[in-house]
This record gives C-alpha cells, structure tokens and sequence, in this order.
C-alpha cells in the first residue's frame, strides 16, 4: 500500500501541479529524454558504430547530408573528414558526453557534498581547510586539472591501460573543478539547517554526528544541490568539449560531442559546414533543455518564489 | 586545381621578380602559427627562428629561390687539396647593422660561438676540426674527413659581429638567462630589427647599406603569430595581415574563389612516414598477441605498405595537394634514388595474402601512436590509416597526443607503430640515413626510435659523406635506398605539401624548405 | 579586523605553496621541456647536458625547494622557451587579462544586472522569456565557438572590428593599456563580448532570482503601504537589498572570467596571461607555467579576500557598532 | 469614516477556490481603535489587506462595498489606490525586525515617505519627521533620526514603524499582530501609544490580533471573526464582559487567568465539533510501558549551582573588537523531583539558554548540575552514550522546525527507542510508536504521515510522544506552547500536566506568558538579563511577588479584567 500511496502522493505533489503549468519546463523535459534515450540506445538505433574503424571508409568523406545536392541517403546527415556518418557519430558522441558529464556529477556531487556537508557541521578547523581546498581548487583552471591528472595517471599506470584511461581523466577533472559549487551550496544549507530544532533534538538525544548528517540534514538540503545539479550538468558537457577544443579532451577515434564540434571548427569556412554544425545545434538544444529544467528545478525548491 | 608546383617553377617565378622595379613602398604584415623564439641565430636550430633570422643575419653561402647554394658574405670558395677542408673568400665593403665592418675575425668568432656548449648549432660542425684565419678576407675550415656538401651544409650559420657580441655580453647564446641578443640584432642581412615583442610582435625595417640590391618594395615588415588557424585566416581575410603561412588545406578553396587572395600550394621538403618496432621483442599495446611482434616479419611490413592506399588519403584529406612518396626524402632533392621511385602500390588482396604467408591470418591488434598537431592533419591521416589497416584484418588503436609529450613516448618506446615526418637539413638524402636509418648511437641514428639496424647501411654512411665524385656516391645512396625499400625499414606515405596564403598584389617566393624571405617580397 | 586580514593572508600563503606544489609536480608529466627547447639535430649528448644545467635531474623537493625559495625572493625565474625573466613576462602581459577581464565583469553588470531587474519584475513578459531562452542558448554554445562566429561576422563579413590581437594600446609607465585610444576599445570589444557572455546570463539569473526574493520581504511590503513611488520600491529599496548577496557571488565570479580567459584569449589571440599560459603547456614551458597558476591563485584569494571587505563595507549592519 | 459593508474575499488555488472572509461589515469612526480578533486562519489579515488593496494575487474580493469617507476604494485605478496608501490609510506589520529597510537610515526611510505625498522641502520634511519621532516617544530624536534601523532595539523600531505609518497623517491606520513580536513591557507601552495617536490625533485603528488581552486593554470595539465569518460585533466591554454567541464564551474561557489557578485548562469545546479520541486501548499499551521504565517513583531532582555562560559577541562593524555577552550568571537553582517548575523572563533574559545547558547544547562556563545527586556532565563532557542522553529530553517552540519534514512520523518516534536499546525489534517497535501516539490524542494513522500534514498543535503531540519515546526522567519544555492558538494551546497544556502528573515527570517549563506559567507550574524562577531575580513557590509569587521587577513584570501582563465568573 505504501508503494501506491508514495506515487499517488508524488502524482498529487506541488512539483507535478507547477510542472504541468509551465510549457517550457514540459518541451524540455521531452527534449531532454528523447536525447538522452536516443544516446543510451545509439548502439541499436545509430546506422553505424562510428568506433569501428572497419565500418567507414575515406571514400565517403565530406558528403553533405542526405537532402542536400551530392548527398547520400546511407547518410542522413552528411559525413564528416573520415566518412563517418555524422549521426551516428553524435549519437554515440552524444553518450560518450552524456555518460562523462553524468559521472563527473556523480563524482563531484560525492566528493562536494561530502566535504561541504561535513565542513558546515563540523566547522572550526575543517571547514577553513576544506574552504582552502576549495580556493586551491578554484585557482587550477579545469585544463590544469586534466593535465594534471592525464600525466600522473600516465606516469603511473602500465601503459597498456592508457587509452581508456582517457575517459577517466577527462571525467576526474571536469569532477574536480564542478566538486566546488556542490561544497560551498551544501556548506550554506547546512549552516541553515543545523540552527533548526531537529537538528538540535538529535544533538540533545545524542546520535552519532554522521547519523545526523546523513539522516537529518542530508534529504533536507537536496533541493538546492538538485538545481546545482542539473545546472552543473550542462557546463560539464560545455567543459568537456573546451577541453577537447584545447588539446586534452578525449582521442579523436571515439569522438564525444566536444570533439565533434573541435574537428568541425576546422570546416568552420571550407564550406562543409554540416560538419560544425550538426553537433554544435545537438549540443545546444540539449544544454538548453537541461539548463530549462535546472531553473525549473530552482523555482519548485524555492517555496518563496511560488 | 592544383598544378604540380616543382621546384624548377619556382625558379621562372624568380626571374620575373628580379625584372619587375620595385613600385610604391608598403608597410608588409604577415603572420604564422609560431613566434620565433629568440633573436640569437646559435641559440636554436630550428626552422621558425632559422627562417626568421635569415632576413636579419647572413651566412657565408645562401640558398637561392631554387635552393641552389649561392655566394653571400663568402664571395668563392674551393675545396683544400687531399679533401682537407674549404677555403672561403670573404666579401669586402660589407657592414652590419650598427655600422662596423665584416671581415675574417667575425667568422672566426661567429665558429668558436657556434661550437661553443650552450649552443645548438654544433653539429653543423661535427666533421670540422680547426678553422684558420688566413687573411683579413680568408678562412679555411678543415674537415677530418673530404665533405663535398659541406658549403652547403652550412648555409644557415650565421655571422655575428665580434665587437658588438662581446660588448653587450653575447659571447655565448644564453644558457639560462636571456642575453643581449636574445632580443636584439645586429646582423648583415638585408633587413634591421626595429622593434622586438616576443610572443606579440617583430617589425623589421630595411638595411640601407646592404651589399647586395634590394629586390623587395618593403619600407615595413611586421610579423604576429597566430595560434588558432580559424583566427588567422580571417586576419587574412579581413585585410589586417597580407600573408599567412600555413591555412588549413580545406580552406584553400574557399580562399581562392574569394577576389583579392591567392594561395600558393607547392611542396615541403617533408616527408611523411611510418616507423616500426623493429627492436621490440613483442608487441606493447595488443589485446592479444602478447608475446611477439609479427612487425619483425618484413612481409607483415609490406602488407601494411599494401593495404594504405596513399592516392584516396591525398584525394580525401590532403585534397589532392600532397605528393606520393616512396623513399625518405622528396624527388627532386640531392641523393633522391630515381631507381627506387616505385611505392608499393595498393593492393589489400595481396596484403592479406602476405599477412596469411607470415601466419596472421586472423589477424592482431596493435598500438599506433600519432601527433594530433605536428604536421598537417596528421591525426586525421592516422585515422585513416588505421581505417585502412582495418580492412585487412589488423586493427589499431590509435593514440593521437600533442607534439609536447609525443617525442618522449617514442623514445621511451610506447608505440607498435608510429608516424613521422622528416625533413633533410642538408636538402641531401644522406641526412635521414643519418638519423633515421642508421643504427641508433651517441651522435648518429637519434631519431632511429623503432632501432631499425642494418650493418651495410652503418658502413656505407661514412662513406657517402665523404665521397666527392657525385656519380659514386649516388650508386651508393642508390643502394641504400634500395635496401630500405626491400626490407620496408618505414612505409613512406606522401610528400607533405606547402600552403601559403596571401593578398593578390603581394608577389612572393615559396621555397621547399619552407623558409619566408622577405627580400623577394613585393607589394604592388 | 586587522586579525581577519592577516588570518586571511596567511591562509592564502598555504593556497599559493598548495597551488604552486601541484604546478611543480606538473613538470615531471606534461613532457620534456627538452626537445621543445633543442632543434632536430642536436645530440642526445647535448640534449642531457642542457637537462643537468638546468637543473631537471635534481630530486623533485629539491627543484621544488628551490623554485619556492626564488619565489619567495622575487626572483620566479626565466622561460625555458625565450629565456625571459618570468616576472618581465607576467607583468607585460598582465594589463591585457586585467583589462579584458575588467571590461569582460562590466559588460556582464551594464547588461546582466538591467535584464536580471526586468525579468524579475515581469516574469510572465514574452520579452523576458527571449530573453531568458535567448542568453541560455548563448551560453549552451561552447565559448570558442562563439568567439570564431563573431570574429567571422564582425571582422570578415561586415569589417568593422580588427579580428585579431590587441591594437591601439598606449605604454603608461609598465602598464600597457588598450583603454586610452578608439583602436584599444575597438579590438576589445569582441573579445569582452565573448568572455562577457557567460557572466551575464549568470548575473543576470542571480538578480533575477534574489529580486523576486526581496520584492516579498515585510520591509517591501510596507513600502508599498506607505505609498512610496514604485519607482523608488524597485530601483532603491529592492535593487539595493538584492546587490549585497549578488555582489559576493560575482566577485567569486570574476575567478572564472579569469579562468575562461584562457580560451578567449587563445581564439582572439589576446596578448594576455592566458595566452602565455596556453602557449607554455604547448612548448613544455614549466618555470612559466608553474609562475603563472601561483600568480592566478594570489589574485583568486586576493579577490575572495576584497570581496569579504566589500561584502563588510556596504552592509550597514556589519559596519556600524551595535549601540543602543 | 472608514465602511465596510458584505465584503467577500476568495482565494484561487489548484483544487479550485475557498472563501477566506464571507459576507463581513464593520465600520470604523474618527479616532476609534477597532478590534479584529480569531483565531489563525479566522480572515483577519485578509480584511486588513482587502482595505488596502494589497490582496496577494491568488485573492479576489468577489463582493461587498469598501468605503473611506466619500472615497469608493474599489473603484480607484491602481494608480489612485498607491496615492491613497500612506496618504489616508496605512499599515503597520507584526515584526518590526523585518518592517524597515536595513539599508536606509530611518531619516531618509521617513523623508521619503513625506515627500512621496506633500510637496514640502525636504528640510521642512526632516524638521516634521523629527517632531514626530519626539511624539513617538523616541528620546534625542534629533540625532537618532540619522541611525539605521538595526541600531534600534524591537520596541524602539516598532515606534518608527508607527512614525512611518502616522507621518502623513492618515485618517486610518490598519495594524496587523503590532504587538505580538513584543515582550510583554513593550507591548504594554505600544498599545498604550496607539490609545493616545487614537484619542489625541484622531487616527482610526484597525487593530487585528489573537490575543483577547490586547483586544481587552485597548480597543472601543470588537468584531470577533471565525473561519471568515462575523460570530459577534459591538463594544468590547459588552463583547467580552457579556459574549452573546457560545464561539466567543468559549474563545474567553480558553485564556488562561492570572488571577487564580485551575486544575485543568478548559477547552474551547463548541457542540457539533466532536474530541478526537485515540483509541483508549492502545494508549494504556504505551502508558504501562512507560510505567515499567520509570516506575511509579518521581522523576529525578535537578540541581544547578553558579551557572553561567558567555558567548563570544558578533564582531561589530570593521573595527570593533569582541566582546563577550553574559547570557547567564551564575545562576543557582534546584527542581524538586516529580514537580513543574516554571521559568519566566522577557526574551534575551536567557531562559531558554538555561534549558539548552541542561539539555547539553550549550557549554556553560561555569558552574555544575546534578541528577539526583550525580554530577550532570555539561555540554562538551557529556558522552553520547551517558545515560543522561536518555533521561534529560526537551519539547521545542517552534513545531514547524522540531520535527525532521523528510521523515515520516513512524521513523521519528521510532528513532529514540532504536537509540537507547530500548526495543531491539522493529515490529515492536513500530507498534509502540502507534501505542504512543494513541497516548498523545492522535490515531494510529498519523504514523505513516509526513509532518508537514499536521497542523502545529498535531506537531508539538508527536514531539512530546518522541520525547516519552525515551523514557525519560526530566522534560524540559521551552514555550511549547506560544506559537499555538489559545485553544490549541490549552489542549496541548492538558496533555503535558496529564502526563507529567501519571508519570511524576520532573519538568522545566519555560514561558513569557504568567498566565499560563501559574496554571502549569509548583514552583517558579523569575530571569532577568541571565539573573535569577526571584524564585518560590507559585502561589505565594502569585499573591505578591518579592522583587519589584516580579510586581511590574505582574502588572504589565494584560489579562482579562472583566469579572469572568469561573467556567
């Protein structure tokens, strides 16, 4: 009963009642999980597997897409300077930035509110360090932090691991530089919420200071790291094609959307232009999709803007 | 769209130039991709800062439009008896920058600085023991062994004043800290340093009393790097600069069609290659065969060279602007082996049938290593080659890095196979014998990574360098050639090309080695 | 309060030793400094020569020992690549990222803080929905992008704006400044634009928000009993009490502009500290790597620090004693 | 002057629309002081910003006619009602904390406002703030004019408030709750003022409040309102001395007197509205499990000797150094076992510091405490597993914020009985929970609810099941009860002296409000600045305190001085 009980509660909730009113919220929670189920199915749905390299050959470079005079019907949207084809290539580049952004959240969402959580509760001492940690942190620019990371991991890993280590490297620097934001909102909330009787009851009866942040304070201040999430999310994606724009982002064999996009500037002017602008326009509309949710997001936990 | 340009064309573009009178005087801006690091012609030996200096300083011997070895600061010069060494006369009336006076004493002191440790120059004169002052304007290099190209070879040695060297403390090119010539000149050449901005800016203005006669228009010539290729292109475009070397090959066409540019397409000195583990027991990056290197079977080799088909890699990715090779230097270079112009031509049926011949029928996986911003569109060649490969059933997995930690993982051995491009210093086919194909020591052999050894090779090196009949030392260089091709010691791709673009009413003289002389410039 | 600056600079010493530690331990992997600094030919003789002068073979701590004790003398040094002192290089290009980053913060506050008041006061206004979508989509847009659109637009198509580097720029003693001549603004408006970009949507969301917030407060809602012109409700009660928690977070802000100044400078080739630091991971620099990121960290706690001050300056409540 | 006659307010939300005032009229002349009184959710506020024009968006006044004078206000355009806010009506707020701008001195908060309507200079403007602050009752006004608002303390800011509001002389003045952010001085004095602005300056208030006291003390007449609707209208002295309608007897009988104490409080119990029984079974389930734990034996002694605590002030300002604020001094005091006593102050007195030393969340400085003798080890020394963590539990003021929103009701009394060991099975322990709440007034399923479905009264039942959840020997309640309604408030006050007398629970129960300290407590401890000023038993404090500031603190406390025979 109690299972019904929750989804009928859920159904009911403030959050579904608002979502249903706001069209922009509704086209880009659509838009957003037509994406990310068409990059999770890329496999079954994309024509090609553009990782493959036996699957494409140089002869089909630089065809427009299918509609355009000199197209290919094999491929819809074009192909790009090897003869991928460009849709494959985005769904699957689509995944591959998908599946980076979403573990470096995981990661940057642990590691912040962990620290931050702890920081705020515990105060004193820690939470200098930790608030200097972050200034570290802060101060090492998101390209240092894949270098950083790419040449210890390469001077200690055994070099047949050193391909695949490249998705981890970008995925822990984009987490060290977005850890910060989780650290200092979950560090604000709990200053809020630790000042609240609750809190002050399980002080009083005595429960293990983690039980209290975990159970008490934690599911309190989820609002807040939830916006922070979705909003982070975006510039993950945005940072990881900077990153690939400057040299260190993944190897150009299994594309994601930021190498796309880096191999496109090069036809920026040579007149294939589809090569540029087919993941540019994919990445934008998912960005925006998500960055429209986030507000959503921020306007449902702030009761005082309802 | 692209005619062939060889260099003899280049050569009837020189003589107009020298016909036409320079018209109006222009302030001339040009931009490329890296700033020349320092102003000391000993410090670096590399093209970007070679090139540069070549407008400022002047050797004893220089390259003409053809890259013909001509007379400047040296008027003649004849080989000593017994192939001792070489004697240069010396040009008389010739002043530098500040005004003093260029005779046999500045040589002599631009060789001790040249030789000296901090500098990079060294082993133009490897093969040089002593340097003689015979007179004011004499000097005899002596060599330990006869060296018919050795005037050539020292075409970029640069001669500094003594009087100015010493006084502003640049006897010797820095070791740490900068020195007075890291940032100033004072040179023969036919232009003076004005100003100097390192990383931003160089304006170069014209040196009145230059020996030779002027034959640029320029009162100016201010030269900005530009990193990010889109951006200088429409530095270009927009009129801001007049020249710019290089512009993305996919752009050339675009920049044609627009009125008021040009672009001149023609060939490096470079040649692009791929290079073997021939001293790898097993291969390093394979998921499967762990325990051996099938690279060690000359037939695998030659079913790689098979199965690249050079002509759609050209037609694709370089649009039709690069040159098939199929040795380790260019045509048209001293020592190019006529006999062994043939590459293996592309035939993945027959690469299969090799690779079942040598036992890998099903085929390996295996680790190719590439530069991603090295040499033209090099990671997008690689890919290709590996798309390629995949066909016949070997699959790599290609790790494209920056050039930055590219060299260090070659040397350290982390590569099945790997791509490089090379370009002769001495425009000679012995140089990339000398550090490609012998065997890996001290001084020889330095970019030998895959340590490819072959002992005929070793001992005809010496030989070839000495050899003064050129008829000898090229049936020499010719078995060389032929023995690098049969063993397939590397599987030479294409020739690199050369793209300079530029406004239409600016005349220049695109050299293979890819040096910009300002001299031949004109502004109309 | 002179306790607070001094805990706080002597925090900001352990950031700077923490920074410059990881950026020495950078050397050992971004690649050999080495063969970016020898031509071809040079011997592998020479080669390790020129590593045991300057000193690569040392032990790590000694090299860092070292680097820190130049440092803290003053002396940071010479580039590997031009043999510059470091410190000459840092402060020649430093009033490029400062001015850009500057005008960079303006453009963001002129524009930002404007839209984020109009959203806030007409949430429902088609205008402010384009406008809210519109920056959005301006900021989805990876900054090099838009950096190379507007290069092409402004400077090819239509030829108004120099598409490259930093021209008009007037010597005021060290300090080389491009904000004196019509040409220095001109080559900086693009760039300013692109690295502007993403602080605006963010100042503008931020006001936005903490407007709607204030405009509910008890001290609004009697404003507005009292009759008090809308004019003065909005621009002087509400405005005021949102810039105070606005103000903080875009000091913190003013770290990334100087962190994405990296890309915007490499796209405009700007003369700045981000460019130099591009360009040293390129050519294998350390010495100027490793200068810079301890300079960019000083300023990041500097910043955190001036921002504290302000925060303390204009809020009455924290400025003037208690005394009843 | 002002008439308002069948007003009707609705409010629209997502199921749709429900009526907040119905059918309403009251009128209110020159320099008449005019009571709105209910309880919370009665529409009170809602009247006063119908006046004003300043429904929030969701409310729409669907009928009746508001009148000032000759002036329609619903006729007026939006521009026309901002003229005529300040200018002839006005409003005062309840927590003068928040009311003022805290960026902008008072001066330039009061030039403004007299600009905004009389075109004078703006030296002539600061000339009549001046005089105004003066009348205001704001000693050296001249210089405290330039002051900003937090340099005030809350009585002081209440009385620029009521300059704001009164500097454009407007005929009526709308004050909503002005006093009940106040101690019980201050509010004193402010409603005193308020009488003379009436009475002196001819200003018409519509005062809306829940506390009949206030209501009592100052206002000519009453409109007392329930669920939107007028249950009676008329002079306060025959409203309240002779309530025609049951609602309003009841509302007067619910407030506790100070004049003698009661057994038990009366409920407010209107026919047709039924108690809510817990089933009467599962109640005697928890109750003997209580007994077993605590035994029929009182709870344990209290002793407290030289208590005191200093808190490292705020840093003032750029310059000024620390300094530390004394919240209590050495403070000695004893609870006997099994017995209430109360602890009375105005806020900042440090009552409620006193019970968070006790309850270890705060770290005295000095000083020692003793359970039954033993030594009580202070916050800091006090291991989580010292068997006081079981023993010493606290009910919280604020219902809303005590109980965790994310968890459900199950688990939060669930947690101490998992804690302590005192139920190692969950079944079990999930059936006491039920047990307890059924002892507490709620039924069983309450439990797999979320907090925010109860209502604040709801709440505080579920704390105090928490707290017996513990077995515990001494409660400390810190206003449990002053965020509630008055009949709320009486019910929950019920609950407490039940339980505390069945299980001989030594209890501290802390309050501002006399009233209710006398009907709850044995003995009584008068704080004031963190001193002990007084202490003894109830009755004869009651009869006559010894300190002075017991007498004025007894005299200042409104209370219902109209002869109400006992209920």
């Amino acid at each position: 009963m109690p299972e019904r009980g929750r989804l009928a509660r859920l159904m009911r909730s403030e959050g579904v009642w608002l979502f249903s009113r706001s069209p922009a919220a509704i086209l880009a929670a659509i838009v957003t999980v037509l994406i990310v189920a068409g990059a999770l199915m890329a496999p079954w749905i994309a024509p090609t597997n553009p990782y493959d390299l036996a699957s494409f050959s140089l002869f089909d470079g630089l065809l427009p897409p299918a509609w355009e005079e000199g197209g290919d019907p094999r491929f819809l949207l074009g192909t790009d300077d090897q003869g991928r084809d460009m849709l494959s290539a985005i769904l699957y580049g689509a995944r591959l930035s998908l599946s980076i952004a979403a573990m470096a959240m995981a990661v940057a969402l642990v590691l912040g509110v962990g620290l931050g959580l702890a920081a705020g509760y515990l105060g004193g001492r820690f939470d200098a360090v930790v608030m200097r940690i972050a200034d570290v942190q802060l101060a090492l620019p998101a390209i240092l932090t894949a270098l950083l990371i790419d040449g210890i991991s390469r001077g200690l890993l055994p070099r047949d691991l050193h391909d695949d280590l490249r998705i981890a490297v970008i995925t822990l620097a984009i987490a060290l530089s977005l850890w910060v934001n989780f650290a200092r909102t979950a560090r604000a909330s709990v200053f809020v919420e630790r000042q609240k009787d609750y809190v002050q009851a399980a002080i009083m009866m005595g429960q293990h200071p983690l039980r209290i942040m975990a159970r008490h304070i934690l599911p309190n201040i989820v609002g807040p790291l939830l916006v922070i999430a979705t909003v982070d999310l975006a510039s993950a994606i945005l940072l990881e094609a900077t990153l690939s724009f400057l040299g260190v982002g993944l190897p150009a064999d299994s594309p994601s959307l930021g190498t796309l996009i880096r191999i496109g500037m090069q036809y920026l002017l040579s007149g294939e232009w589809w090569i540029l602008w087919m993941p540019t326009v994919f990445l934008v509309v998912l960005v925006v999709a998500i960055n429209l949710l986030g507000d959503f997001l921020r306007d449902l936990f702030n009761p005082s803007l309802r | 769209m692209f005619n062939r340009k060889i260099p003899a064309a280049a050569m009837a573009l020189s003589t107009t130039v020298l016909l036409a009178l320079p018209a109006a005087a222009e302030t001339f801006r040009w931009a490329g991709t890296t700033d020349p690091q320092t102003m000391d012609p000993h410090a670096v030996n590399a093209t970007p800062v070679l090139s540069f200096l070549n407008n400022v300083y002047e050797g004893l011997v220089r390259r003409g439009p053809d890259m013909s070895v001509q007379p400047s600061l040296a008027t003649s010069w004849e080989a000593l008896p017994d192939g001792a060494g070489w004697r240069f006369n010396l040009r008389e009336g010739v002043t530098f920058h500040d005004g003093s006076a260029f005779d046999a004493d500045d040589v002599l002191f631009s060789y001790e600085r040249g030789v000296s440790e901090p500098s990079d120059v060294r082993s133009w004169f490897a093969s040089v023991t002593d340097v003689v002052r015979v007179n004011d304007y004499a000097v005899d290099f002596l060599t330990s062994a006869p060296n018919p190209l050795f005037p050539g070879s020292i075409a970029n040695f640069m001669i500094m004043d003594e009087g100015w060297a010493t006084e502003n403390g640049a006897a010797l090119p820095a070791r740490e800290a900068e020195t007075h010539a890291t940032r100033n000149a004072n040179g023969t050449g036919p232009f003076m340093l004005d100003a100097r901005d390192p990383g931003i800016e160089t304006r170069l203005v014209p040196h009145e009393a230059w020996w030779d006669t002027a034959e640029h228009n320029l009162t100016e010539a201010v030269f900005t790097p530009i990193g990010n290729p889109a951006t200088g292109l429409a530095a270009l475009l927009s009129g801001e600069i007049d020249f710019i070397s290089p512009i993305p090959l996919q752009d050339v066409e675009q920049v044609e069609q627009r009125d008021g540019f040009k672009v001149l397409a023609g060939l490096e000195t470079r040649v692009i290659m791929l290079g073997f583990g021939h001293d790898h027991e097993a291969l390093k990056y394979s998921e499967e065969t762990t325990d051996e290197n099938p690279f060690l079977d000359p037939r695998v080799r030659l079913a790689v060279a098979k199965a690249i088909d050079v002509e759609t890699i050209d037609r694709v990715i370089m649009r039709g602007a690069a040159e098939p090779a199929s040795q380790l230097l260019p045509e048209g270079l001293s020592g190019y082996s006529e006999e062994h112009s043939e590459r293996p031509e592309f035939d993945p049926e027959a690469a299969r049938a090799l690779l079942e011949e040598a036992g890998y029928s099903d085929g390996f996986s295996f680790g190719l290593m590439c530069p991603n911003d090295r040499y033209i569109n090099d990671e997008a060649v690689c890919r290709a080659v590996a798309s390629m490969l995949a066909r016949i059933g070997i699959d790599a997995n290609v790790n494209a890095m920056p050039v930055r930690g590219y060299w260090d993982e070659l040397r350290a051995g982390n590569f099945d196979m790997y791509l490089l491009g090379w370009s002769p210093g001495t425009f000679d086919a012995e140089h990339p014998v000398r550090f490609l194909a012998h065997t890996p020591t001290e001084r020889l052999g330095t970019w030998n990574f895959g340590g490819y050894s072959n002992e005929r090779i070793d001992a005809l090196l010496a030989p070839i360098q000495s050899e003064v009949d050129p008829v000898a030392r090229q049936v020499m260089l010719d078995e060389v050639a032929g023995i690098l091709q049969e063993e397939v010691a590397y599987v030479p791709l294409y020739t690199q090309p050369l793209i300079w673009a530029m406004k239409e009413n600016v005349d220049v003289v695109q050299r293979p080695d890819n040096f910009f002389m300002l001299r031949w410039v004109t502004v109309n | 309060m002179v306790g607070f600056i001094l805990k706080r600079l002597v925090q900001s010493v352990f950031v700077m030793l923490a920074v410059a530690f990881l950026a020495f331990s950078l050397f050992r992997f971004v690649g050999d400094p080495i063969s970016q600094m020898t031509g071809v030919e040079t011997s592998l003789e020479d080669q390790a020569r020129l590593r045991e002068d300057l000193g690569l073979n040392d032990p790590y701590f000694v090299q860092f020992a070292r680097f820190t004790g130049d440092m803290l003398r003053g002396d940071f040094g010479y580039s590997f690549r031009t043999r510059e002192p470091i410190g000459e290089m840092l402060l020649s290009r430093l009033p490029a990222t400062l001015e850009l980053g500057v005008v960079a913060l303006l453009v963001s506050l002129v524009v930002g803080i404007p839209a984020g008041v109009y959203t806030a006061l007409r949430p429902r206004g088609i205008l402010s929905q384009t406008i809210l979508v519109g920056t959005l989509i301006g900021v989805s847009i990876p900054t090099f992008v838009i950096g190379i659109l507007l290069i092409f637009l402004f400077g090819v198509q239509l030829g108004w704006l120099p598409t490259f580097g930093r021209g008009g720029t007037v010597e005021i003693g060290w300090w080389r400044s491009s904000l004196f001549t019509a040409e220095g603004w001109r080559s900086l408006v693009l760039p300013a634009l692109t690295l502007g970009l993403f602080q605006l949507t963010l100042t503008m969301r931020l006001v936005r928000a903490q407007m709607m917030e204030v405009m509910r407060t008890d001290h609004i809602r009697f404003a507005i009993a009292r009759g008090v012109p809308w004019r003065s409700i909005r621009y002087r009660h509400a405005l005021s009490n949102t810039m105070i928690p606005v103000i903080t977070i875009i000091g913190l802000q003013f770290g990334g502009v100087i962190a994405f100044s990296i890309v915007t400078e490499s796209v405009f080739q700007w003369p700045g500290m981000g460019l130099l630091f591009l360009e040293s991971i390129r050519f294998v620099d350390i010495p100027v790597m490793s200068v810079y990121l301890v300079v960019i960290a000083f300023f990041f706690v500097l910043i955190n620090l001036l921002v504290d001050l302000l925060y303390v300056a204009i809020d009455p409540r924290l400025r003037v004693r208690e005394s009843v | 002057m002002l008439k308002v006659d069948g007003l009707s307010v609705l409010f629209r939300h997502r199921h749709g629309a429900t009526t907040a005032v119905e059918d309403v009229s009251l009128d209110v002349a020159r320099g008449e002081i005019h009571g709105l009184v209910g309880e919370s959710g009665a529409g009170k506020s809602t009247i006063g910003a119908a006046v004003m024009g300043l429904l929030p968006a969701a409310g729409e006044i669907t009928s009746g006619a508001l009148t000032l004078g000759d002036t329609d206000l619903r006729a007026l355009s939006a521009v026309e009602a901002h003229r005529l806010r300040g200018k002839r009506i006005s409003m005062i707020f309840q927590d003068p904390q928040t009311s003022l701008n805290p960026l902008m001195t008072v001066e330039a908060q009061l030039v403004e406002t007299l600009l905004a309507h009389e075109d004078i200079s703006v030296d002539e403007a600061r000339a009549r703030a001046i005089a105004l602050l003066d009348e205001i009752g704001i000693a050296d006004a001249a210089t405290r004019i330039r002051a900003w608002p937090h340099q005030f303390s809350g009585g002081m800011r209440q009385r620029v408030v009521i300059a704001l509001a009164l500097c454009t002389n407007p005929e009526l003045i709308i004050a909503d709750e002005p006093t009940t952010a106040l101690d019980v001085a201050v509010q004193a004095q402010v409603l005193d003022l308020i009488r003379r602005l009436a009475t002196k300056r001819g200003v018409g208030f519509i005062l809306i409040t829940h506390d009949i006291g206030v209501i009592a003390q100052v206002s000519d007449r009453v409109t007392v309102l329930r669920g939107g609707r007028v249950v009676e209208q008329g002079p306060t002295a025959r409203v309240l001395g002779q309530p025609g309608q049951p609602y309003t007897k009841a509302l007067m009988a619910a407030v506790p007197p100070l004049d003698r104490r009661l057994d038990r409080f009366r409920l407010p119990r209107v026919e047709g509205e039924r108690e809510v029984p817990g089933s009467a079974d599962a109640a005697r389930e928890a109750e003997d499990w209580l007994m077993a734990g605590t035994g029929t034996g009182p709870g344990p002694a209290l002793e407290m000797s030289d208590v005191t605590v200093r808190f490292r002030g705020e840093r003032r300002g750029i310059f000024g150094a620390r300094e530390n604020f004394t919240a209590l001094d050495t403070v000695s005091l004893s609870v006997r076992p099994g017995t209430v006593m109360g602890l009375v102050g105005e806020s900042g007195s440090g009552k409620s510091t006193l019970a968070k030393v006790v309850a270890a969340l705060v770290r005295p400085a000095e000083g020692e405490m003793r359970l039954d003798g033993a030594v009580l080890p202070p916050m800091g020394a006090r291991r989580r597993s010292d068997p006081s963590r079981r023993i010493v539990q606290m009910v919280f003021q604020d219902p809303y914020s005590s109980l965790n929103s994310r968890h459900r009701v199950i688990d939060i009394l669930g947690e101490p009985l998992w804690l302590y060991g005192l139920e190692r099975d969950a079944g079990r322990r999930a059936r006491l929970a039920r047990a307890m709440l059924a002892l507490v007034g709620l039924d069983a399923t309450a439990a797999e609810r979320h907090p925010h479905q109860f209502s604040g009264g709801q709440r505080q039942r579920i704390a105090v099941a928490r707290a017996l959840l513990s077995r515990p020997g001494l409660l400390l309640c810190d206003e449990p009860t002053s965020a509630l309604d008055v009949s709320i408030q009486a019910q929950i006050l019920n609950l407490l002296k039940d339980l505390q007398a069945r299980f001989g629970l030594t209890t501290l129960f802390i309050s501002h409000d006399l009233a209710v300290v006398r009907q709850m407590s044995e003995d009584i401890a008068v704080l004031k600045d963190g001193r002990l000023v007084e202490t003894g038993p109830s009755e004869t404090f009651f009869a006559g305190p010894a300190a002075q500031y017991s007498r004025d603190l007894l005299a200042q406390t409104p209370a219902v001085r109209f002869g109400m025979e006992a209920g």
